[in-house]
């Protein structure tokens, strides 16, 4: 176990966090929304992390990947959360190609892990059906037909889901409506017929999609893992995806943390600088010292991802929940603090809070977690 | 008490015949009537009912008659309000006139300054703007920089000022000015009024996390004012400032006092009601941890609606807003920020949409909760930010010391 | 509706104190407490006390009572949580008189209440059964037996159980565990055969009794009010108890608050007064607007008991969760700001901290009246 | 690595063969091992074991050989006390003397000082307390009043210290005195070693709200002490103070990482175990609010325990302690305290007892629990308070700035 990053993941830090402040910096976010960007990413960024080697970070080298392991994702996710960037890291490299990874017939995988890789292809999740994360309330239904299947339901809430190529739809094809038996997986087209994608404006400028499906065809090969038992690969998908959250999170709540600590060390009022002022100072203290267990809860996991593996769902219910937490107290402390003008559109920190909200959510909130780690350990 | 029971009688009497039908249902934000020179009333009930109240000179009702108020007693003035709200009759006019400017100038303003501002303000003639943060003061007010230099009969102002709300549409700006640079801060300010229309003054509107806001900057450049437009003495602006500040504290404390309670759209009506129709509950809330934090809430809410109340019974007693406003001010915001967070644990994705364009992902309802919610985050920062209401509560109402802090001017903090 | 006291109330305000402060210290209590009292109070002061006129409070004067209103128990519970002196006041004014009062026939009252007016009758009632308060589980049983009933049962928290002549048992005579028909509530005296009444030594040292009834004979007229709908009159009982229960607690978070605003400003260190530090000010702040919401709030109640009655329940709820969770945190404060001297039994701090927590569970903890007030406001 | 592969293997034959059985189980507060001249053991094997780990200087593994310590790298000493957690073997000494005094003496001791001092501590055979609090001075520890006074070769010490653990116990102390009053208070402090058999020294034991308490007042009244025991130079004393305060609150911060764990009774096992016993739930807690608040506190806890373990790592490439102690000291406090208010949660009723007499109305281990709440209370006081480990954090870690405090001289704050 290590809970501190090693030579070469230090070297890839200072890379990645080089690459986001010059080329990839809040402005980008702000750009995307200003412009109304159909795509709400910029595709030519989005190149050239793929040319850094981001999008293959955890991919096993015979897929064409890098096999830096989910400790170099851990990196890339913090700092882009850093600066907000938007990129389909989330969708599609820690939550599609995992899932395809773990699930995926080798034919699968030998066709989209390294187009993944290569950039050609974006993928998304397509599982909420309802305003709260409940991976096993599945309505969406996949009913034989012939050698294939036919798709049926909507979902909310697909992050990337507009600007996707193949989306992974979670889908009841046995058993009611929260069981976790009887959930399969399938891969459909965005393209397909009978598929309704529809970008979602949301408050973090973050992209997400409503997706409905209406008869969408798609033939057995679609189906990702075993028939009836997708909740399985679904599981280890979304806690490896809860872990990836924390990371960006984590970078989420350290910049703001770093500009409030700025802030307070440059902003005078009454004649002195305001970090002069103890009651600022505990609170400062104690961000300080819940952030660090926030770093400690990421560190730990992924540091377990690239090992042994055991404890996963405990580990993942322990980051999201934390970090669901903390970012939502730092970022409204963001505000508070930058006083006025962290409440006006033109100063970066209110993005910051919006993407708080939208990131505890994502995945399930604190209450959520706090609820799971209490089943996983028995109370 | 018999005289009381009369104008009891009396004011009900005549509510029911002069507030119109329209005017005794709940204001949505755009039926606000502000007066001003250009007034808008989208609908034509408001300007009767703002022409018949401010005959009487209800507007302002304890005001004093010779300036156009009501000349009521403060007996008086509590009866027709409950008379009002027995009815659901609107509030006629929304003015900073009203709330802030009108009790200072009353207070301190000459009989000249009185008769040409308060009957106006009474009528809803005027509009007015507080010209009092700028961009570099925030919480240390009284480090402002806008400066007025006599010249002639005339001051001539410059600077800016900031968080100036409708200022791109108030007729007149109460302003908080530096008349004096050789002095400790608080000592060189004064308060001066003057016409929007002036030459040198612009202002530029302000958006926030929330998106488009009353703000704005303001600027003046050689702005040129009469000297006889000061209000109380020359360098003496910072005793009204406050004063001022304290009114208007009073007024944001009102935030938590509404928040417990049914609001406009039927969604937000309560945040227990949101949480179970989200969930599809009916009898009873679900999550059992939100269900906990919402009553903890409420409990709150209803504990401090019945503080408001104990506060305004000890007033009657007492001489006007106390330092016990600081407390209310920043327990009402509080509790508002709280209810919006809570409303989005209510609703969960359906809270975090920005915009729905044509379709229907996120209602009219939803999205003006989100930015409800974003707007929120303000109320711990204007008109005073948590940390100063701590401050005052600390050193006025607990007396605790002051830190002596080396080699500055002491200021409030 | 007056959230002010009027001016007589003022005036026993100004007495009640100044009794307290002269006649009934922290000191009775610290005494009591080391001498190991078998009373656990001072029947002495008791005596005082009644001749003031605070046993006879709130019972109407045609039982030869002051009829001053609960606004007058409000005042004396509030300043007799200011110096903890231990008092039947709660058991037998309080808890049993009300219930007598709103449940008793009429030789029931006039054969009573006098006597707790003259402070020769010291009552309590014994409900609790487990460790949480539950009004309704009740598993004690009154089995009807030729005119009277027997009783069999065991009882906890019974205050001031030891030194009551009589006590109201709260049993079930029909139903199930959980049901609120069937309760009915029985006089019993404590020296009754088959009663065993034995003192809980508590951590607040309030005087509290386990009472165990083995075949415990009682005559009819031993039933206060209707059989099997006791609940009704025990309900209304335990929400006056709750309101009193809550002036007691206001009275000792102000004293504990006074105490630490008294310690900031006499206490130097680094070369200031510690109350010039801003982080000890802001909490000092937020304590007083709790400490302000919760002396509106048992007004509120207070004013509504004296008054239209209406919203008793949901009224002392409020009070009851609010003062639970704002002396916990005031408790717990006034050790943490006075420091290490907070921590010795020679200060006085310590009592008011172990008072909160038994306190808060009495009659129910904030938990508990949080629940409840979100069934009675119906989510 | 080979050879630390070999030490371990050679490490856990030797613990295997050496610690005895009984010493592998949990310990009890009573069986705890404090030496000194009159040392107790409540089990025999307890001297057996603390014999054989002495004579290797396994007591003090990573300390020098020359002075008795067991003289291991870093490396080793961490190897062994894993392959000790392996087995679960017992600390065989509990001493101040190497937890708070060998390091700093080792430091800034001259020679003489550590041949005279660290071998006994190594062995158990003197018992130390610290004399640093003084009742005036709390936080401010450096505002102490006791002073030394050069006499010929001695200090003659008058003066008097409070919250000495065990100064009834020790055989020997080591104390800040002041030895200049003429300069600021941080620059006249020096640290001194005595017997507490010198004549003139007293102690009386301190009460806490908990009961009965290690901590004790301690009075000096003219002791004499060669000027030899001063360690490191005159009036430099604060350098050694401060260093030997890092060491204290990196074992205090422990607190919070066994406060996830199993601790000694099995009803505290767990809080969750309580709060589920006690409510007779078998698979799941049934108050649903409470179980969010539990889990939350574990999921702090484990944080914490994670963070300890990174920060143990990040220190191996540093030196020794670092300002995050200040970090780890106050979450861990705090976490502590958190435990047990959850606890009187999970317990109700039967938390609130103080004594049971003959009864069984509280049992022993309920009765232990209630006492250790009240015990808690203390973990953000002493060595530091919640507020100055803030403080700590505010300026050494994050870098905020000192407020510039008129007319008094600075210090730590």
């Amino acid at each position: 176990m290590s809970m501190v990053l090693n030579e070469d993941q230090m070297m890839l830090k200072d890379a990645v966090r080089g690459y986001c402040l010059t080329n990839a910096p809040v402005s980008v976010l702000r750009y995307l929304r200003d412009q109304q960007s159909e795509d709400g990413f910029s595709r030519e960024l989005w190149r050239q992390m793929v040319d850094l080697g981001w999008a293959g970070m955890t991919i096993p080298e015979q897929y064409d990947g890098f096999g830096f392991g989910y400790g170099g994702l851990e990196i890339v996710l913090e700092e882009t959360g850093r600066t907000l960037v938007p990129t389909p890291l989330v969708s599609t490299v820690l939550l599609c190609a995992t899932a395809i990874n773990l699930g995926g017939s080798e034919e699968q995988k030998s066709a989209l892990l390294p187009a993944i890789v290569k950039g050609e292809l974006i993928m998304a999740l397509a599982l909420e059906e309802t305003p709260f994360h409940n991976p096993t309330r599945i309505a969406t239904t996949a009913r034989p037909q012939g050698a294939g299947y036919v798709l049926n339901g909507s979902k909310q809430l697909v992050i990337d889901g507009h600007i996707a190529d193949k989306l992974i739809v979670v889908a009841r094809t046995a058993g009611g409506q929260d069981d976790k038996e009887g959930i399969s997986l399938f891969m459909v087209d965005r393209t397909a017929t009978g598929v309704d994608v529809r970008r979602t404006l949301m408050v973090d400028s973050r992209n997400a999609a409503h997706v409905t499906l209406n008869n969408v065809q798609v033939d057995e090969e679609a189906l990702l893992g075993d028939l009836h038992n997708g909740f399985i690969v679904l599981e280890k998908t979304l806690d490896i995806g809860r872990i990836g959250l924390a990371a960006e999170m984590l970078g989420n709540a350290q910049e703001v943390f770093d500009r409030i600590i700025d802030y307070l060390k440059q902003r005078e009022q009454f004649g002195v600088l305001i970090g002069s002022f103890q009651g600022l100072q505990h609170r400062a203290a104690h961000m300080y010292s819940e952030l660090e267990l926030c770093r400690s809860a990421v560190r730990r996991a992924f540091d377990e991802l690239d090992g042994a593996q055991e404890d996963i769902p405990i580990l993942a219910s322990i980051a999201k929940a934390k970090l669901s937490e903390v970012l939502c107290n730092i970022s409204n402390e963001g505000v508070q603090m930058h006083g006025g003008i962290g409440m006006t559109d033109e100063f970066d920190i209110g993005f910051y809070l919006k993407r708080a909200r939208v990131a505890q959510v994502l995945l399930g909130d604190a209450t959520f977690h706090r609820d799971r780690y209490a089943t996983l350990s028995g109370f | 008490m018999q005289e009381l029971d009369q104008f009891r009688d009396n004011a009900r009497a005549w509510l029911e015949h002069n507030c119109p039908a329209s005017m005794r249902t709940p204001m949505t934000e755009d039926e606000v009537v502000w007066g001003g020179r250009n007034p808008t009333f989208k609908n034509p009930d408001s300007k009767l009912w703002l022409e018949r109240m401010a005959a009487l000179g209800w507007t302002c009702p304890t005001w004093p008659s010779e300036y156009g108020g009501g000349g009521l007693s403060k007996e008086e003035g509590l009866i027709l309000a409950e008379e009002m709200q027995r009815i659901g009759a609107r509030s006629p006019l929304n003015s900073f006139g009203i709330s802030m400017l009108g009790p200072v100038l009353l207070e301190y303003g000459t009989d000249e300054q009185k008769l040409e501002h308060i009957p106006p303000i009474v009528r809803g003639e005027i509009r007015w703007c507080q010209g009092y943060s700028e961009p570099g003061a925030g919480s240390d007010l009284a480090a402002l920089g806008a400066k007025a230099v006599l010249d002639g009969d005339d001051y001539i102002i410059n600077g800016s000022k900031v968080w100036t709300s409708y200022a791109d549409k108030a007729d007149w700006i109460f302003c908080l000015v530096r008349t004096d640079f050789d002095v400790p801060k608080h000592s060189g300010i004064s308060f001066i009024l003057f016409d929007m229309r002036s030459k040198g003054v612009t202002t530029r509107p302000i958006r926030l996390i929330s998106g488009a806001s009353p703000f704005c900057e303001t600027f003046f450049d050689d702005v040129r004012v009469p000297a006889r437009n000061l209000v109380g003495k020359l360098n003496d602006g910072w005793t009204i400032a406050k004063r001022l500040l304290q009114h208007e504290r009073t007024m944001i404390s009102g935030f938590g006092l509404t928040s417990g309670r049914a609001s406009r759209g039927a969604l937000a009506a309560t945040v227990e009601g949101a949480a179970m129709k989200y969930r599809g509950d009916t009898t009873k809330l679900s999550d059992a941890v939100l269900r906990d934090e919402i009553a903890r809430y409420k409990i709150d809410s209803e504990a401090f609606a019945f503080t408001s109340r104990r506060s305004m019974e000890e007033a009657k007693t007492g001489k006007g807003p106390s330092a016990t406003s600081s407390m209310l001010k920043n327990y009402g915001c509080e509790l508002n920020k709280r209810r919006y967070e809570l409303l989005l644990q209510a609703m969960g994705n359906q809270a975090l949409g920005w915009e729905s364009g044509d379709h229907t992902d996120f209602s009219k309802d939803e999205l003006r909760i989100t930015r409800e919610w974003l707007r929120s985050k303000g109320n711990s920062i204007e008109g005073g930010t948590a940390e100063i209401q701590l401050n005052v509560i600390a050193k006025r109402v607990l007396g605790l010391p002051e830190m002596p802090i080396a080699a500055q001017k002491k200021g409030e903090k």
